[in-house]
């Protein structure tokens, strides 16, 4: 399609980076959920009234009706295995000899992406109740990895 | 409205707030490499600055020489009709005396970022690139300059295969 | 049959901050919800919506009008983002007009978000990606030298002075004294200040650039039925107009910005604007630097090449001038959350036109704007015409 | 006000996993001469605004919607980028006309995705930042988690996904567009690598590079320009939450909400009965089951088994991604509606070759933005 072509000398490819680093504040919600479940080692949610719904993690507006929620809920600690995966593939796309079970923990209308242990993947059931693991106080810094994962309850 | 409003939101944090720890935070780093290819215009440009050369591209439709090179023309659309090797010098189209790296570092000699347009290309047309040589307070709109090239032997078919522009005598 | 009419029905935004807490799907949601609260609507009466952001980079999220979305008023609607890079802001507007003006709705919500303190250290390191990655990029480029480079070409093609041109920050940041959402307005400042300020590329100095800042900033746009419906004060999308020139940008004269007359003169078209200079009441140009709210001027045709700064000169750009220029105090003033920085522009002149801005009320009951804005590489022009 | 718009012009270049003798501009400036040269238009003084789909972290550039404007002819006009599937930007190209200010639209979508070195670290920073990243994640994970619960609460079984594959691979070999066409059994899928089990390597579609661009007019312009116009009958887009923690993580509810988008627009109750033939999201083969429900060509749990009895096969009843999908074409990031959108033309057209089907009048294309998105499009299209 072009008249020009290639020039035989020409270096194929230009190797370069992205680069992108970032700080991210854990925001309105956030600061609150993080801090109670370091402190505390409680997960909360927040329920809207108008839409009957209650959000977990705790978020600070409804994504339904856009209202401002401020009815935080303890929704303790133990919640149901919506869905699981074994994942076998690292960040990088190589495969990893360590498989990871992941699931959706489910709180209410809500949950929680976390891994799943003391568990093999044969022992899974859909809907089984499960239960936050937290590391020692001292480790804790405010973090979805201060629960170091969800075992059978 | 804003007449009526008496709150806006919006929570302003300072930078103490976050390294006292009044605040929750994380850090993430992105992971992005690539592999550009550097198809048959930029390819031919970059091979034509390894061998200390300028290359430019005529479209003869709109009677055109553009820099750098490219196989089409964006005004016409139509194919571009040859490479063109330009001369390595040109006018100071416009400049900036930097005080602040890309990454926000102050520097105490400025850099000299400048478009400089290419002789042999068509009028307005030319490259950003650094001016070297010159003392700051001398650069003009309008100065004739010349590519300073790196060594053939450092060469790699690069646009830093120019290490810079400098002062060239007036024609 | 002719155009759907678009209105303005409703406008919330966040405070422009330095640094914010919220995430940036909390700053979303802050301005949508008080956008929805602004003309008594909720959720169910919005449609669908349109969002702008700039770089994903600065938010730190990919897909981020993905991540954005439920802050944004999208769960489960109709979803768009749209981009532009610096001209977004101006750009989403016309978006939702598009969107109302297709036929397929009625009423839509319309987000600008921009959480730039994400990018760390600094946002300003952000924009080496924005150069070209072969041919640019190895050089190190910063931001700076972009304004840098049109700023000089544009004095000296003029003959403009660096003291012409600091009026315009002066008067902006004046008016941001009065904005309630601003970051750095300042009643007292003077051309002094703006000169002697440290210089950071040359011929641009501290004081010539808008602060890096987070925030949000919504609008609701409604078709003419349900408009007249909500409100006795419709503000009307009158015209719009977008051009994006040539990424080749060393290949094009940077002293005036084509590509921002070619969208004013589109705008104008639509909205039957024969002289703009009599028939604009209000200008908000983009004034992310202050030498680009005089550049701009000229290519939206509200003054002659290389005479804008004669506008804040004789008086005329002031509050209380005959055609006010950045009463909300700008991106100088207010501040300049890339995307939210421009629609804040739309905000804005739905308030004056309105009769509703509070101190920065221009006087004389305006009739008709004009918001515009302008962004990648010196290389595009959004414009809104909104009018009563 | 323009209502009825048309795509007249099409152009792509052949997708490949890799593309070393052109850059990302020269591969859509392919495309375009090819969409322009089909419309019969020349893009600087007919096209009257350009629409182009992008995401910054694929292309390695931020604020990238600055460089698409020369390789479509869109130097100094109206342009735009939607961060959209192709069908985002055939939506908004769509709406562009109806206001009645433009005649001439054109779309372009493309992807480079080979000249990406750290995909996968790139799709994981779309991730949550604070709730998700931490755990550092392959995002695979969250195709496991969806499949996982799909298989689970459709009854469908595993080796239904893996019939998927089967199906579009086979389909790609008569595609000379498609570069993975095979000729698999549902064992050979099934025996590969597990990723994110259930969810195997074989399941998921590989990336390759390509550009498409397309042109849309209105009604009057459409007929002017060709005898064969392509009708848009409906568009819909929808998003449901982007949180994985607020979504139903069996449904593909945003596909069932544009769905019902686009149907209403095109007056369709009965989609089996209206639709002739359908290119479907197939980016982890699942998806094209769980699609097939969500745009209600069947009841929930029934696409597994339609499609092991062939009922998604060329010569059935609803052929679905004949192309080959993106199994079988490659997963083109952006461009991937686009690429479903192709086929239907082609295929309305009757210019399909060998893997043309006869009797096609309406034609469905679905897409879906990735993981971690709840995202996606569909687009409704009649000769």
């Amino acid at each position: 399609m072009p008249l020009l072509t290639r020039d035989p000398n020409s270096p194929l490819n230009w190797q370069g980076e992205l680069p992108v680093t970032n700080r991210y504040t854990y925001g309105l919600a956030g600061e609150k959920f993080f801090r109670t479940l370091k402190d505390e080692c409680k997960i909360l949610g927040t329920y809207c009234p108008h839409c009957d719904h209650t959000y977990v993690p705790a978020a600070i507006f409804c994504e339904r009706c856009l209202a401002k929620l401020d009815e935080w809920i303890d929704v303790g600690i133990s919640g149901e295995v919506d869905t699981y995966t074994v994942l076998n593939v690292n960040l990088d796309g190589s495969l990893s000899d360590v498989p990871q079970i992941i699931a959706f923990i489910r709180f209410g209308d809500g949950g929680l992406i976390h891994r799943l242990g003391e568990i093999e993947p044969e022992q899974i059931n859909f809907g089984m109740t499960v239960q936050a693991v937290f590391k020692p106080p001292s480790e804790r810094i405010g973090s979805i990895l201060d629960i170091v994962y969800f075992k059978p309850a | 409205m804003t007449a009526k409003i008496k709150e806006f939101p919006g929570t302003s944090l300072n930078e103490q707030d976050f390294s006292d720890g009044k605040i929750l935070y994380n850090f993430d780093k992105l992971n992005g490499a690539f592999s550009w290819d550097t198809g048959i215009g930029i390819g031919a440009y970059l091979a034509s600055l390894k061998n200390g050369v300028i290359l430019g591209s005529h479209c003869k439709t709109c009677r055109k020489i553009v820099v750098p090179p490219r196989i089409f023309c964006e005004w016409c659309f139509r194919p571009m009709d040859e490479f063109i090797p330009l001369q390595d010098t040109g006018i100071v189209n416009t400049y900036s005396l930097c005080y602040v790296t890309w990454d926000v570092q102050r520097i105490k000699d400025p850099e000299i970022p400048a478009v400089i347009n290419i002789d042999g290309a068509s009028p307005l047309h030319g490259i950003m690139h650094m001016l070297g040589e010159i003392d700051p307070q001398e650069v003009k709109i309008g100065m004739r300059v010349q590519a300073v090239w790196k060594p053939a032997h450092e060469r790699q078919g690069s646009i830093t295969d120019i290490l810079y522009f400098k002062p060239a005598k007036e024609n | 049959m002719g155009m759907r009419k678009v209105a303005v029905v409703g406008a919330g935004m966040t405070k422009f901050v330095r640094r914010a807490q919220e995430t940036p799907k909390e700053l979303s949601w802050e301005a949508a919800h008080m956008a929805l609260d602004s003309c008594e609507m909720t959720m169910d009466d919005i449609e669908a919506v349109c969002l702008g952001t700039a770089p994903d980079a600065f938010d730190g999220i990919h897909l981020n009008g993905e991540y954005l979305s439920d802050g944004a008023g999208a769960w489960r609607k109709p979803y768009m983002r749209s981009y532009v890079g610096g001209g977004t802001g101006v750009f989403v507007p016309i978006q939702g007009w598009y969107h109302i003006a297709s036929g397929l709705f009625d009423v839509v919500m319309v987000v600008a978000e921009e959480k730039m303190s994400s990018f760390y250290p600094h946002a300003q390191a952000a924009f080496l990606t924005i150069f070209d990655h072969i041919t640019e990029r190895p050089l190190k480029p910063n931001l700076l030298w972009i304004f840098a480079l049109e700023m000089n070409r544009y004095m000296t093609t003029y003959g403009i002075s660096k003291a012409d041109i600091a009026q315009v920050a002066v008067q902006h940041k004046r008016n941001a004294a009065d904005h309630p959402c601003s970051l750095l307005g300042d009643a007292d400042i003077t051309v002094d200040d703006i000169l002697n300020s440290e210089v950071l590329a040359w011929p641009v100095q501290r004081l010539d650039v808008s602060p890096v800042s987070d925030g949000a900033v919504a609008v609701i746009l409604a078709a003419e039925h349900i408009a007249k419906r909500i409100t006795d004060k419709p503000v009307w999308i009158e015209g719009v107009g977008w051009h994006l020139d040539t990424s080749y940008w060393t290949n094009r004269d940077l002293a005036y910005p084509r590509y921002v007359e070619y969208a004013a003169r589109m705008a104008y078209d639509m909205a039957g604007i024969k002289e703009p200079r009599k028939e604009i009441h209000i200008a908000e140009p983009y004034d992310p630097f202050d030498y680009k709210a005089l550049h701009h001027l000229e290519g939206l045709q509200l003054a002659e090449r290389g005479k804008a700064p004669e506008l804040y000169s004789d008086g005329t750009a002031s509050r209380t001038g005959n055609m006010p220029i950045c009463p909300s105090g700008g991106l100088l003033g207010v501040g300049n959350p890339i995307a939210a920085a421009g629609l804040m522009k739309i905000a804005e002149l739905f308030w004056q036109l309105r009769g509703e801005a509070g101190l920065r009320q221009v006087p004389g009951q305006p009739r008709r704007g004009l918001a515009q804005a302008w962004g990648d590489l010196m290389q595009v022009g959004t414009v809104v015409i909104m009018g009563r | 006000m323009h209502e009825r718009v048309a795509i007249v012009g099409v152009g792509c270049t052949g997708f490949r996993s890799a593309s070393p003798e052109q850059s990302y501009k020269e591969m859509v400036y392919e495309a375009a001469v090819r969409a322009y040269n089909d419309a019969g238009v020349d893009p600087r003084s007919d096209i009257e605004s350009f629409v182009t789909v992008a995401e910054d972290f694929h292309e390695g550039t931020s604020i990238f919607d600055e460089y698409t404007p020369d390789q479509i002819g869109g130097a100094l006009k109206p342009v735009h980028t939607i961060t959209g599937d192709g069908i985002h930007g055939i939506a908004t190209a769509y709406m562009l006309i109806r206001t009645g200010q433009f005649d001439i639209v054109a779309v372009e979508g493309h992807s480079k995705a080979s000249n990406i070195k750290t995909l996968p670290s790139i799709t994981a920073y779309a991730q949550d930042p604070v709730l998700n990243r931490p755990l550092s994640l392959n995002s695979h994970f969250i195709a496991g988690l969806e499949m996982n619960r799909f298989l689970h609460v459709s009854g469908t079984l595993h080796e239904h996904c893996a019939a998927v594959v089967t199906k579009n691979r086979f389909n790609a070999l008569s595609n000379p567009l498609a570069p993975y066409g095979a000729d698999l059994s549902i064992e050979d899928v099934l025996s590969g690598p597990i990723f994110s089990w259930p969810l195997g390597k074989r399941e998921i579609a590989d990336h390759s590079d390509g550009a498409i661009v397309m042109v849309l007019a209105s009604q009057e312009i459409a007929n002017s320009l060709t005898d064969k116009p392509i009708w848009i009958l409906g568009v819909g887009w929808n998003n449901d939450s982007p949180s994985l923690e607020n979504r139903d993580w069996s449904r593909a509810i945003y596909a069932e909400a544009a769905a019902r988008m686009a149907y209403r627009q095109a007056g369709i109750n009965n989609p089996l009965e209206a639709i002739d033939i359908a290119e479907v999201d197939d980016t982890y083969a699942y998806k094209e089951l769980q699609a097939l429900e969500a745009l209600g060509f069947c009841r929930e749990g029934e696409a597994g088994n339609l499609t092991i009895e062939g009922f998604t096969s060329p010569d059935s009843r609803l052929p679905v991604n004949v192309s080959g999908g993106s199994l079988g074409m490659g997963n083109l990031l952006e461009a991937n509606g686009l690429a479903r959108t192709y086929e239907i033309i082609l295929q309305l057209r009757g210019e399909a070759g060998a893997q043309q089907v006869e009797d096609t009048n309406i034609g469905l294309a679905q897409s879906w933005r990735g993981v971690p998105t709840n995202s996606g499009a569909v687009l409704i299209l009649a000769n």
